[in-house]
């Protein structure tokens, strides 16, 4: 790449470098919406600049204006001091942006070697794709990055994180001088966010501007330099880092100061809800655990660990091959979510869009799902009835919407993930397996998922918290088991828990 | 971990040939064509013959081709059921100019030109208009085959310009063995192989057929691309129709039905996903052959036509069913 | 892995040496016939025909299905000769279609006789005279009506794909005309040859116009469908007469026993017509001169002349071979195809 | 819709009319029933309009079944098949048992077994249901002729057989009443109960639902069946029609049951459709195809015509939605 040269000169002090990246006044509406107003931000050769902002602040249109996805209404875009007018992400990208966006952009079919040249399959005059060129170029970026791939593997049999390093090898071997990361670490466990901060130091060496969107303000301080404030697609605030605390932070983005973001209420702990014995399946090896009523229960793990595994068998969801599950005394069998759910245990999976929503249907259709034959009188629905009992849901959680009747899809994750918990809370469990319930979810939303789930265990209902936030599994949990490649490796009170012992057992 | 996937432990060469141009699933149709011929040339003395084996590769011809286009269009996520009505019609310009003209080139000129715009109107209402492709291509077969026996007052149109060259385009045999048909479709399928292996613009299509969303991300075209498709497929099935109307002779209206639904058969038991992205070119082209050679052998052992209808339902219920239990496994 | 390089192997190497087909014995003619769509009681009263005049000769009859399918029929062709049969009778999907198979057969030295009808290029073709029959038809029920009936009206359930069945509706109407001048065709419908689609468009051929005397279907099952919707409108049966065609199966011969409308059938015997191939195969095999025509006969029959040529006991029919053989076919049909 | 601004209110009259559910359906209904009526002075007899429920009636009876089919996510192509052999059923028990009960209970009982096989493929064995039922219609048109190599013919000659074809209730064809009562309980259950909604959610999202504590294969196992049911019902009206047990009936029956449902809003990728948009769909083709005999124009056209409406029904529909849902 021959970057090395600028690597030296400029990662030393990138503040005396002109912006690779200068984004001046840019506007952008949507029918109804001003999803960017009068937006200005700088990044230098060898910055990592944190954009931050709830939901609706107007990152992503931001993100997808500078991916060339969108056109920008009116405002400018500079990459070394040249005004550039994108109309189309190629354009984008032949001007050095490279955007890894949140929801990874790779072909599952594809080798890892053939998605990171994607665009050109390095293909000569006759369009012909060099198939040895890919794959020694691919290999020769890894050995320099030092990322351990096999580039003949096909993506679909990578984890997260691996394809996330695909991501940023793609924009390695496009000679990108601004990579932008979309919430990079969303499905990362904490080793892996470790190891991507290690990737992302070695491409700040190399010279490389780094745009970081998050969420999670303990990596904001870690690998930022500079963190830009939006709201309401407003600029809020551009500040170095070292001038911010968390608190600050979080005001600036929510416009108010949230006082605990951890709510922890006394509460009686209760006979045990779930028992789970010898539980063995495909992927996981004698599990063994239980959960009482009134009790939050942090499930830990890295990715693969077993925990969404863990999470989908004991509803009856995944078949298992040994074992018991019992719910309040009774046996889970036959082995299915019927049953499951009469015995009083549910499942929020942790992909809201193929495990949760009608993504068409409308709000209360979503909501009422679990509890239809509460509205039910000798098989036949009463409508009244379910809309009545949805209202009081939107009340009693404050979800954001127009009206009952419009589709889910146009919802914030949010407010889906509130409608999702309705479903449950509606049909009423005695036990709730939550996997990954704040996941592509704004700071604000957070705060009210976390309150919601304090209030659940106060209510003296059995919680199941699937995490990979340390943070959160701290915060909420009363007991924690850990997993590691499907069997369970330790476990800890909500007292003698810490972050490293913690860790310690997920790579045991 | 799929990370620490060997590259190939050396195994002698052959098997390493064979994992270069195939994957497991290609090996074992082609296992199951070999199966098929054993079976047949125990049961029928005429079964394994040059000249047998060599006539069923020319009486595959025509619905490999169309395979081969169909193929495509499903690789690209997009289905293409009207090529079956096609075959038909494309037949009618070549004819009548071969008729009028004297002339093979301008006929088969008249025919692509009918077949690409099918194949536009195809790809412009599914591509642009985003109209679901199988639908498109539904209405397009009931209104091809209605436009064919419009145009010809359900009539046949012989040739009546006897040329000898297209005579032996869909008739003749190569070194008195091959089947021309056969050699045409090999040529053009190997083409399509290699171009959806070897240039970029069939790595695209497979992207845009597996994650139409990435491809837009990345910057292709993927309207473009499916529109393509389509064009694609209609010109395997315009060259599919030139062949067969040498085979006949005529423009036969009625010709053609039910190709659809053999070719996506075919296609599907060769490892072509519906959903798009996957399967490749020599999965499809060995359905093909194993559907044919199933045919002609049953046909040879004089088994009657609803045994041979209830066999290939059970052969493609089961291939299907088998790759499904399998994807389930991983 | 192994296991598939012995079976490729052994697969490819039995497929080089390509074993010559094994010579005939010598005992009688083996015979193949292409047929146009097997599974329609029609062909199969032809292939009956054909396999009861094959055992008297002595010889084995190989049947093939097109299944309506022009290249399917090819396919057979070329794997009748590939098996080495020694003539080749075959029913043409469509008659043009079967041009250059007919020349790569002669190039090979196959004998073919075809049956229904006759395309450019053939030795010889075994039909009915599809015009004739319509006429015989036609003048039987006109004679029926008697010749002063005035302003009758006829409904043809026809099938315009077929020139066959176009010239059956036209001498029907021909035949009619020749005894009553003035009878006039007020529908002339397409229902595609099968019973479901013809009681569909005869349904709504009746809702417009219900002033009908006569119905004439191409085939049994486009009459019987007819009837079928003239019945589901609920239309008085009993000055309505139906003509048949085709004497296929046992729905005729179920419907006229019932003596209602259906009085009429143009017959035109399929068994007659397989034993009829059969023997011009036979004779164009050993060289025999061979009309370019071989006709077989037709002809019209009422209730009462049925059972002469047909016994039926309600599960099945046979065919009464004297009464049959007795029939004199014409020297020429009346029009032909290529008179259209 | 209290989220529309004053320009969307104060729109065309028709605009209005083509966004609504079924506007579309019931402005082109509207327009060919006037069109034709103009056209042909035939048209709007009563006994056309007993042709016309007559023939809408076998495709609308298991048009309700498909359409059940097509908004869990599955189709079933073999239909067209399963019609003409359990027609041949329907006779042929009549005949060997003299009672017409027997034989409609057969028949029926055969379609309905036809779809558990239908499902036993597609949710056990996990075919996709279009490549499954396609192959289930072929192994069927071979079948049918393993079963009886021609027509089925009427020997009972039982008097109440033909009527139910051709019988009156209340003034009102036998087959209109019981299409009438079928797509009225389809409408019922899908707009009514919980099982409709779950037909529904079947469709959107399965996962979800059998989070949600459901067996979605039990739901779409009771469509497939029901739709095989009900292709025995019309297989019951198709032989007392006909007067026999037809194995060559029912070609091209699939397609336009399927172009029916579809015409009728009814969504291919599942969650979403009505029986009233598949009633009004029905009536439009066989008025489509009633029109051209009407009219005397070539009959060509009723293969070309129902074609072009189709895609541009659905052109419509896009348009409707925009092109957020491509």
């Amino acid at each position: 790449m021959g970057k090395s040269d600028v690597a030296t000169a400029g990662a030393a002090d990138f503040h005396d470098l002109a912006p690779a990246l200068a984004v001046t006044g840019l506007s952008k509406s949507f029918p109804g919406v001003k999803a960017l107003d009068d937006v200005s931000l700088s990044v230098r050769p060898g910055e990592v600049l944190a954009l931050l902002g709830e939901n609706g602040a107007g990152k992503s249109t931001l993100i997808k204006v500078l991916a060339g996805i969108h056109k920008a209404d009116s405002g400018q875009i500079e990459i070394d001091g040249v005004p550039q007018d994108f109309t189309n992400p190629a354009d984008a990208l032949d001007a050095g942006i490279k955007v890894v966006f949140q929801e990874i952009a790779l072909i599952p079919e594809f080798s890892v070697a053939e998605n990171m040249f994607l665009e050109d399959h390095l293909a000569g005059k006759a369009n012909l794709v060099n198939w040895r060129e890919i794959h020694r170029r691919a290999q020769e970026i890894f050995d320099r990055a030092g990322f351990a791939l096999n580039t003949r593997a096909k993506v679909k049999d990578l984890s997260v994180s691996e394809q996330q390093l695909v991501e940023i090898s793609r924009a390695m071997a496009r000679d990108a001088r601004i990579v932008i990361m979309d919430e990079p670490t969303s499905s990362l466990t904490p080793a892996e966010v470790t190891h991507l901060f290690g990737v992302i130091n070695r491409l700040r060496k190399l010279g490389i501007a780094i745009v970081y969107v998050s969420h999670k303000l303990e990596e904001i301080f870690e690998i930022a330099d500079t963190c830009v404030v939006l709201r309401d697609g407003r600029w809020v605030s551009t500040k170095p880092t070292s001038e911010h605390t968390p608190a600050s932070l979080v005001k600036d983005m929510v416009g108010r100061e949230i006082t605990s973001l951890f709510p922890h209420s006394d509460r009686t702990v209760g006979r045990e809800i779930v028992q789970v014995e010898d539980l063995s399946s495909k992927r996981l090896d004698d599990i063994s655990f239980h959960v009482r009523a009134g009790e939050v229960v942090g499930f830990f793990g890295l990715m693969g660990a077993g925990r969404t595994e863990v999470a989908k068998a004991i509803v009856g969801f995944d078949p298992i091959t040994k074992g018991r599950i019992r719910i309040d005394g009774e046996d889970l069998k036959p082995h299915s979510t019927v049953r499951s759910k009469a015995l009083g245990i549910g499942l929020l999976s942790e992909d809201r869009k193929t495990e949760g929503l009608m993504l068409d249907g409308s709000v209360t259709r979503n909501m009422t799902l679990a509890a239809l034959d509460q509205f039910t009188r000798n098989g036949l629905m009463d409508h009244r009835a379910e809309t009545k009992q949805a209202e009081g849901f939107v009340d009693r959680f404050a979800i954001k919407l127009a009206r009952l009747g419009q589709p889910i899809r146009n919802l914030s994750g949010g407010n889906q993930q509130k409608v999702l918990l309705s479903r449950w809370l509606m049909f009423g469990l005695k036990a709730v397996v939550l996997d990954e319930p704040t996941r592509g979810i704004d700071v604000g939303a957070k705060a009210e998922i976390f309150a919601l789930i304090d209030e659940l265990a106060a209510q003296g209902l059995a919680v199941i918290l699937m995490t990979s936030e340390m943070p959160e599994l701290l915060g909420l949990s009363d007991r924690i088991y850990v997993l590691s490649e499907g069997r369970m490796t330790g476990e800890f009170t909500r007292e003698n828990a810490t972050q490293e012992e913690i860790l310690d057992a997920a790579i045991r | 971990m799929p990370l620490s996937a060997n590259p190939a432990l050396p195994q002698n060469m052959l098997s390493r040939t064979l994992r270069k141009v195939a994957g497991q699933s290609e090996i074992a149709l082609f296992v199951s064509l070999v199966l098929i011929v054993i079976v047949f040339s125990s049961l029928s003395e005429y079964f394994l013959t040059t000249r047998n084996l060599t006539n069923v590769l020319g009486q595959a011809s025509i619905i490999l081709l169309i395979a081969t286009g169909v193929a495509v269009a499903l690789i690209g996520g997009e289905v293409d059921i009207s090529v079956g009505s096609l075959v038909a019609a494309v037949a009618l310009p070549l004819v009548e100019i071969m008729n009028a003209t004297g002339s093979l080139s301008l006929g088969i000129l008249g025919a692509l030109v009918l077949g690409l715009m099918i194949g536009a109107i195809n790809g412009y209402l599914s591509a642009y208009l985003r109209i679901n492709s199988l639908i498109v291509t539904l209405g397009m077969l009931f209104l091809i085959r209605g436009g064919v026996y419009l145009w010809t007052n359900k009539r046949a149109q012989a040739d009546t310009a006897y040329l000898d060259s297209f005579f032996a385009i869909g008739n003749g045999k190569a070194f008195g063995i091959m089947p021309i048909p056969a050699i045409i479709a090999g040529v053009i399928v190997l083409m399509v192989m290699f171009i959806m292996h070897k240039t970029r613009f069939g790595r695209r299509i497979y992207a845009a057929g597996g994650s139409a969303e990435v491809a837009r991300m990345v910057g292709y075209d993927v309207r473009r691309i499916k529109f393509i498709c389509f064009l694609i497929s209609s010109t395997l099935a315009t060259i599919a129709g030139i062949l067969l109307a040498s085979r006949l002779g005529a423009a036969v209206h009625t010709s053609g039905q039910g190709y659809e639904f053999q070719a996506i058969a075919a296609v599907v038991l060769g490892g072509v996903s519906l959903a798009g992205g996957r399967g490749n070119i020599l999965g499809a082209a060995l359905g093909v052959l194993i559907l044919a050679y199933l045919s002609n052998g049953l046909g040879m052992i004089n088994a009657p036509t609803e045994w041979q209808l209830v066999i290939t339902g059970i052969v493609i219920v089961a291939a299907v069913s088998l790759d499904s239990y399998k994807k389930s496994k991983e | 892995m192994k296991s598939t390089h012995v079976l490729s192997a052994v697969a490819i190497a039995a497929a080089l040496s390509g074993t010559t087909a094994l010579a005939q014995d010598g005992e009688g003619l083996r015979i193949g016939y292409i047929v146009n769509y097997a599974t329609h009681e029609w062909y199969q009263n032809v292939i009956l025909g054909m396999e009861q005049r094959a055992e008297q000769l002595g010889h084995t009859v190989e049947v093939i299905d097109a299944n309506l399918d022009m290249a399917r029929q090819v396919a057979a062709a070329e794997d009748f000769m590939a098996r080495e049969m020694d003539v080749i009778i075959m029913t043409p999907v469509n008659e043009e279609g079967v041009v250059p198979i007919l020349r790569r057969a002669r190039a090979d030295g196959v004998p073919i006789v075809l049956e229904g009808n006759p395309a450019p290029g053939m030795q010889t073709v075994v039909a009915i005279c599809d015009y004739d029959t319509g006429y015989l038809a036609g003048v039987a029920a006109g004679e029926a009506l008697g010749a002063d009936a005035e302003g009758i009206r006829v409904m043809n359930v026809g099938l315009p794909l077929l020139s066959a069945t176009i010239l059956r509706s036209r001498g029907f109407m021909d035949g009619l005309q020749t005894v009553i001048p003035s009878a006039e065709m007020v529908h002339d419908l397409d229902g595609g040859g099968n019973p479901d689609r013809s009681q569909e468009v005869s349904a709504a051929a009746l809702a417009a116009d219900s002033d009908i005397d006569v119905i004439y279907g191409i085939n049994d099952s486009s009459a019987l469908g007819a009837l079928q919707a003239w019945r589901a409108a609920g239309l008085p049966e009993d000055d309505l007469m139906v003509v048949g065609t085709g004497a296929e199966g046992l729905a005729f011969l179920n419907e006229m026993q019932t003596e209602g409308p259906y009085q009429l059938e143009a017959a035109m015997f399929p068994e007659k017509i397989g034993f009829t191939a059969i023997d011009t195969a036979v004779a164009l095999f050993n060289g025999e001169e061979v009309p370019e025509y071989v006709i077989s006969p037709t002809t019209a029959l009422t209730l009462g002349e049925v059972s002469s040529y047909y016994s039926y006991d309600g599960e099945s029919r046979e065919i009464q071979w004297d009464a049959v053989n007795a029939l004199e076919a014409p020297e020429q049909c009346m029009m032909y195809a290529s008179d259209l | 819709m209290r989220d529309l601004t004053d320009d969307d209110r104060s729109g065309a009259l028709l605009r209005r009319v083509f966004n609504s559910e079924y506007g579309f359906l019931v402005v082109v209904l509207t327009l060919l029933v006037v069109g034709l009526s103009l056209a042909a002075t035939n048209f709007l007899t009563p006994s056309n309009a007993v042709a016309i429920l007559h023939q809408s009636s076998l495709v609308l009876i298991v048009a309700v079944g498909m359409t059940f089919l097509l908004i869990t996510a599955e189709v079933d192509i073999s239909v067209g098949a399963n019609l003409a052999f359990a027609s041949c059923v329907v006779m042929d028990v009549i005949n060997q048992t003299n009672s017409v009960a027997l034989g409609a209970l057969a028949g029926i009982a055969f379609g309905a077994g036809v779809g558990l096989i239908n499902a036993f493929v597609t949710l056990v064995l996990k075919v996709n249901s279009l490549i499954g039922t396609i192959a289930m219609m072929m192994a069927l048109q071979g079948g049918v002729y393993l079963y009886t190599r021609e027509a089925v013919q009427n020997h009972h000659q039982i008097e109440i057989f033909p009527k139910i074809a051709t019988g009156f209730i209340l003034g009102i064809p036998v087959p209109v009443v019981f299409a009438a009562v079928v797509a009225l309980a389809g409408w019922f259950y899908l707009a009514r109960t919980r099982g409709g909604r779950l037909v529904f959610a079947s469709g959107a999202n399965e996962a979800a639902v059998r989070l949600s504590g459901y067996s979605p294969a039990r739901v779409k196992f009771g469509a497939f069946v029901m739709t095989g049911a009900l292709v025995g019902l019309a297989a019951v009206i198709l032989a007392s029609l006909l007067n026999a047990g037809q194995p060559t009936a029912g070609t091209g029956f699939e397609l336009t049951v399927i172009a029916a449902v579809l015409l009728g809003g009814t969504s291919l990728m599942g969650g979403r459709g009505t029986i009233l948009g598949t009633v009004l769909a029905v009536l439009i083709l066989k008025i489509i195809d009633n029109g051209i005999i009407m009219l005397r124009w070539n009959q060509d056209l009723q293969i070309i015509v129902p074609g072009l409406v189709l895609i541009l029904a659905l052109y419509m529909d896009q348009k409707k939605r925009g092109p957020a849902h491509g």
